[in-house]
């Protein structure tokens, strides 16, 4: 069967705040000189690969995997497959 | 004059106190905080320690956000005059990130946190560096980590000139976080500085290890004062005539 | 977003209300009264039941009612003590929970301007062996404890685990911390007319809403419950930790407290109320992560923020050290001396009610009836069939597996449990941690330099007990916790406790409650240990029902001096004696349930002055340094206690079990049977007649029941001539169970 | 001036072994049974928010950032302006 490389993007809701991305603009970027910067929000790619018969299935698989083994959770974070 | 020491304090370091308290109450010198934003010193130092803990939460990777303030280009001034600079744990990571030491860190291979006593192998010459001075090569002491990002990672040629240049000074005997050929702590060429992910100063006072390992044969004390008394015993040998770093 | 609302006010509440303002209440005051009137923030059901309680005692300066207690520990050193727990928020975001629990407690030690020194934590689960998300709360809680802890510099000494199907889909997450102030520092509630009213830390969002009363009602994991994520900033708190330090140094501000459950409407009412002053407050000056409502502000729980009052003349000096760490604060008013909270947003002004009403809930009364439950297994309480010998070695096997009993190691490692240079003794090594105090910096006098002092703490609790027994289980736990402070050389001199139930409002439950807290009190008041704090957490309920009654007891021990810290191994050679009385009392045992599965009522019962004669002559061994080590005998029984004591000297044993003083009539109970009030303690054979002169002393039982044997590769149980055998690896391995279940932390 | 969005994503480079995307393939995929998946490597994306005149000098700007700032350790990560 081919293999399919999906990736997972899971970030926190937009309303939740971000205290590492915060951080990140205010005491290295900021500090750094970089002051066009408006924001800076983290977020974690799993990059998979994946056995499936067609993309769709691949992603398919994908999201239910996610969402049944809690890759992310679903209080905090929102996780998109691309 | 009395030996100074500078304790180099970022928002978030956490074993700045540890240290000052080793320094002042067990070695009997002087120490001294430095604030991170500090880009001159008005006083004179002997020697710097970088502490452990979490300088701004590690946030983005350990160490390397405190790598660019203000107070470390001060330190890389002074470390290339010359000036003995030990960095622990985070200490040790600001250190590389702020390119004084080879070499980057990872994640622990158990992917947590690990508080734990290991075995700790000198892995040079004692007098390779200020710190290790009244040790011999090839001895073991016990002394705690407490990391989290421990792992330490260099490319293999860098990897091949350390060695030539005899720059791996500690090794693991009981490798805690999967650091890439036992590395526990390195050294720059020319060894006034070194890094090190345990923390001597946890291991100074017997009453502070655990039992099996409160046999030391140093009465009284851990493993971990030979640190800082051969640092203290090599600024003593320089005498009076050397001249502080400012 | 959600909407403000007054979900939890009853019309009760909203009648007496209207009658101690004489008016309408608005929809600002409505918001802030419904979050102090909460069960979390008022203790409107447990208030008339804690009074019970000892709270006076030699140590003790400050008792409960305060943010943390306070004990004075001599030579111008101060102790601070608190609990709490996070248990909604952990089983919605177990990470985030379980780490802002830990900086909520952090605070509530920089209120009283003491220093946080060490956390202990204790943890409750349902089945990971079995569940995943069990596995998925485990793992998770951990690892925000690790990482708050950790980051913040405050070592995680102590704790404990437990698993119980009852919290199935939930979990409880309870931190205490321990600080340390220097006498002439200690900050209580201080303030005059025109202080100014400070918050600093992160800026205000719409985070937390209403999470005081989320933690108020049944947890039911809905979308709703959304609002009470909380994101935890360690890195904040621990600049607000090294902030307000240097503010108790500079001696510049005259209160401190934080912002936890309830938000500034909390934190304001109940500080003008203790201060029996008014305050003047500008909402528009408060820094804010978005534009929010006048109610959201004030009931926002965003984390990591402290409330400061600080004289006009100080304000400078002030706000230079919040700006040397970069903390953000907005000055939002001052004090007045009217009694009233006046609130003004956007120009006008959105509240005025007396902090008194606000500060002061109704009373509620809750009905009590045992409930039928206990009835029904005092009725159906059978014994198991008694297994062979031969199957002994098996059970005893298992029960070390058993993840209640198992080492806590994978849990202790991830937690920096060393950081600060105090801890002497370190988890697993003992049953109590023992730490150093006295460093320079922690005394009213630079000179005293190196005289230390040494404390003990440890925190228990058993649900199993508790549940088929809450006055004698209740009673049990603090026995347990003060067995363990004892087994490192510490007197216990106070304690700290969290009562955890269910909903208050079912009568069933708040029967055990009510019995819950006459076991801890009637244990305190004969053992003189006073009780200086402590919190309830009500409606711990899930779909399934309640949680187990679940009361936990810190204990805080002093230690004579360094020399008799206790932190041995048992040596080869060495006797194991056992003091204490073994009986049939198996409910709520692990053996019965775990392997069992079978309630039974016979839980163990404390015999009070049993239990202080038992636990006298352990100190005062350990205090004359006679013993390698000691043990207290409970979790598993008599059994496991000897197998953990093989397993932590890495050497084997040799018992002869009819020699233990027992009332049993059956081997198992005597194996497993966990009675309270006994100690296993190995010594030196040579000091045998010197033992038991001390022990002459106390009216205890007492037996010399084997011995440790370095040649031997196991743990060999002699009883009236069978004998079965137990390799060391066996139980080595049965012993790292939870390593093995929960793998690698990602 | 406008405000562009930039991604940048920083993973380990291909011979740099990954023990959080392993853990997760090991305990948590193949044990919840989802045998068709291959490989996991997980990265870390930064959303960065920044004024520029045009996306190009946007990208441009963040990538300069990330070499000059060290966003990313060259020696164990490459990173991608998205
Ligand atoms: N969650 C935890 N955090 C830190 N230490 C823990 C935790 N759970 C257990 N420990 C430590 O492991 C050891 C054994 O704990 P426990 O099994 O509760 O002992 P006991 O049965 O004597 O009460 C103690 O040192 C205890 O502090
Ligand atoms: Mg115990």
């Amino acid at each position: 069967m081919p293999v399919y490389k999906v990736n997972v993007l899971i970030e926190n809701k937009p309303y939740i705040s971000d205290p590492e991305g915060d951080t990140i603009l205010k005491d290295l970027v900021l500090k750094g000189g970089y002051h066009q910067v408006r924001s800076i929000r983290v977020a974690k790619m799993l990059k998979v690969e994946v056995e499936a018969k067609s993309v769709e299935e691949a992603r398919e698989m994908v999201r239910r995997m996610c969402d049944e083994l809690r890759l992310y959770n679903p209080m905090l974070s929102i996780c998109k497959v691309e | 004059m009395p030996i100074r020491i500078g304790i180099v304090v970022f928002p978030g370091s956490n074993c700045d106190r540890d240290i000052y308290h080793i320094l002042k109450n067990i070695m009997r010198v002087d120490a001294e905080f430095i604030w991170h934003k500090r880009d001159d010193l008005n006083a004179y130092y002997d020697a710097m320690i970088i502490p452990g803990g979490f300088a701004y939460a590690d946030r983005l990777r350990a160490g390397v956000i405190a790598a660019f303030s203000p107070v470390m280009q001060v330190v890389k001034r002074l470390a290339r005059d010359g000036m003995p600079v030990l960095g622990i744990c985070n200490g040790f990571q600001i250190l590389v990130e702020s390119g004084l030491l080879p070499g980057a860190f990872m994640r622990n291979d158990s992917l947590t946190f690990i508080c734990r006593w290991t075995r700790l192998r000198l892995d040079v010459d004692g007098s390779r560096t200020p710190f290790t001075l009244l040790l011999d090569k090839g001895s073991i002491i016990n002394i705690p980590v407490a990391n989290q990002e421990g792992k330490y990672y260099v490319d293999e040629d860098t990897l091949r000139e350390m060695e030539r240049n005899e720059q791996i000074v500690f090794r693991y005997e009981d490798n805690p976080n999967g650091s890439l050929y036992d590395i526990g702590g390195v050294c720059n060429e020319e060894g006034n500085v070194l890094g090190m992910m345990p923390h001597p100063e946890r291991a100074c006072e017997i009453i502070l290890a655990p039992q099996h390992m409160s046999n030391s044969i140093l009465h009284g004390y851990g493993d971990g004062i030979m640190i800082f008394r051969s640092l203290i015993s090599y600024l003593y040998a320089k005498g009076e005539h050397h001249e502080p770093y400012r | 977003m959600p909407k403000v609302s007054t979900m939890s006010l009853t019309d009760e509440e909203i009648r007496y209300l209207r009658d101690a303002i004489a008016r309408e209440p608005n929809s600002v005051e409505l918001s802030m009264v419904s979050a102090e009137w909460s069960e979390h923030c008022s203790y409107k059901s447990s208030k008339p039941y804690l009074k019970i309680f000892s709270t006076e005692g030699r140590y003790v300066l400050v008792g409960p009612g305060y943010d943390a207690g306070v004990l004075d520990i001599g030579d111008g050193m101060l102790l601070t003590v608190h609990i709490e727990s996070h248990n909604h928020p952990s089983a919605v975001e177990p990470y985030g929970g379980a780490a802002t629990g830990i900086g909520g407690v952090i605070r509530d030690i920089l209120s009283m301007g003491s220093r946080p020194i060490a956390l202990l934590n204790a943890l409750r689960f349902g089945d990971i062996r079995h569940d995943n998300h069990a596995r998925w709360l485990f793992k998770n809680v951990v690892r925000g404890i690790a990482d708050y802890g950790n980051c913040i510099g405050v070592p995680t000494v102590a704790g404990e685990v437990e698993f119980d199907d009852s919290f199935t889909n939930y979990c409880l997450v309870d931190v205490a911390c321990i600080g340390i102030a220097r006498r002439d520092r200690l900050v209580m509630l201080k303030g005059d007319a025109d202080d100014l009213i400070v918050v600093a830390g992160n800026r205000t969002g719409r985070d937390g809403i209403h999470g005081a009363s989320f933690a108020s009602r049944a947890f039911e994991g809905e979308e709703e419950d959304r609002s009470a994520v909380q994101i935890p900033d360690p890195f904040m708190g621990k600049l607000l930790i090294d902030a307000t330090m240097e503010c108790v140094e500079k001696g510049c501000v005259k209160a401190i407290k934080d912002l936890g459950g309830g938000g500034l409407a909390c934190c304001l009412s109940e500080t003008a109320d203790r201060l029996g002053k008014g305050m003047l407050v500008m909402l528009d000056a408060l820094h804010v992560r978005e534009s929010m409502s006048a109610e959201e502000m004030m009931i926002s729980e965003s984390q990591e923020r402290m409330l400061y009052i600080v004289e006009p003349s100080r304000l400078e000096e002030f706000k230079a050290i919040m700006d040397k760490y970069e903390i953000p604060y907005s000055v939002l008013g001052r004090l007045t001396d009217d009694g009233y909270l006046s609130i003004y947003h956007d120009g006008k002004q959105v509240a005025r009610i007396k902090a008194s009403i606000v500060a002061n809930a109704p009373i509620a009364r809750r009905n009590a009836v045992k409930p039928p439950y206990i009835e029904e297994i005092a009725a159906n309480s059978r014994k198991p069939e008694m297994p062979e010998y031969e199957d002994v070695a098996e059970i005893i096997l298992e029960l070390l597996a058993d993840p209640s009993i198992a080492s806590k190691e994978w849990v202790y490692r991830q937690y920096d449990h060393e950081v600060g240079l105090r801890t002497v003794v370190k988890p697993g090594y003992a049953d109590a941690s023992v730490l150093r105090i006295g460093l320079r910096h922690d005394r009213d006098d630079e000179d005293a330099d190196g005289k230390y002092r040494y404390i003990a703490v440890k925190v228990d609790g058993n649900s199993k007990h508790c549940y088929i027994d809450p006055y004698n289980g209740s009673m049990g736990c603090f026995s347990e916790a003060c067995r363990n402070v004892a087994c490192v050389g510490a007197e216990p001199i106070a304690m700290v406790d969290h009562l955890q139930f269910g909903s208050p409002e079912d009568e069933h439950v708040f029967w055990t409650f009510i019995e819950s807290v006459r076991g801890l009190a009637d244990y305190g008041r004969y053992m003189k240990i006073p009780c200086v704090g402590g919190k309830v957490s009500f409606y711990n309920e899930t779909r399934q029902g309640a949680i187990k009654p679940t009361p936990l007891v810190c204990v805080v021990g002093l230690v004579g001096d360094g020399s008799m810290v206790m932190k041995g191994h048992a040596g080869d050679g060495d006797m194991l004696m056992i003091i204490g009385l073994t009986k049939d009392e198996m409910g709520g045992s692990e053996y019965y349930e775990y392997i069992h599965s079978t309630l039974s009522a016979d839980v163990p019962k404390v015999d009070l002055e049993y239990d202080k004669h038992a636990r006298d002559a352990v100190l005062a061994l350990v205090r004359s340094g006679l013993l390698t080590s000691v043990h207290d005998c409970s979790k598993g029984g008599l059994a496991v206690a000897i197998a953990e004591m093989c397993i932590a000297s890495g050497i084997g044993a040799r018992v002869e079990l009819s020699n233990v003083p027992h009332t049993c009539t059956r081997l198992d109970d005597l194996l497993f049977s966990e009675s309270h009030s006994r100690f296993l303690v190995s010594l030196r054979r040579d000091y045998l007649d010197a033992v038991n002169r001390v022990l002459a002393d106390y009216p205890v039982h007492k037996a010399v029941i084997g011995a440790f044997n370095s040649d031997s590769d196991s743990l060999l149980l002699e009883y009236k001539g069978s004998s079965i055998s137990i390799s060391m690896d066996s139980m080595l391995d049965a012993y790292s169970s939870i390593a093995r279940l929960m793998g690698h932390g990602g």
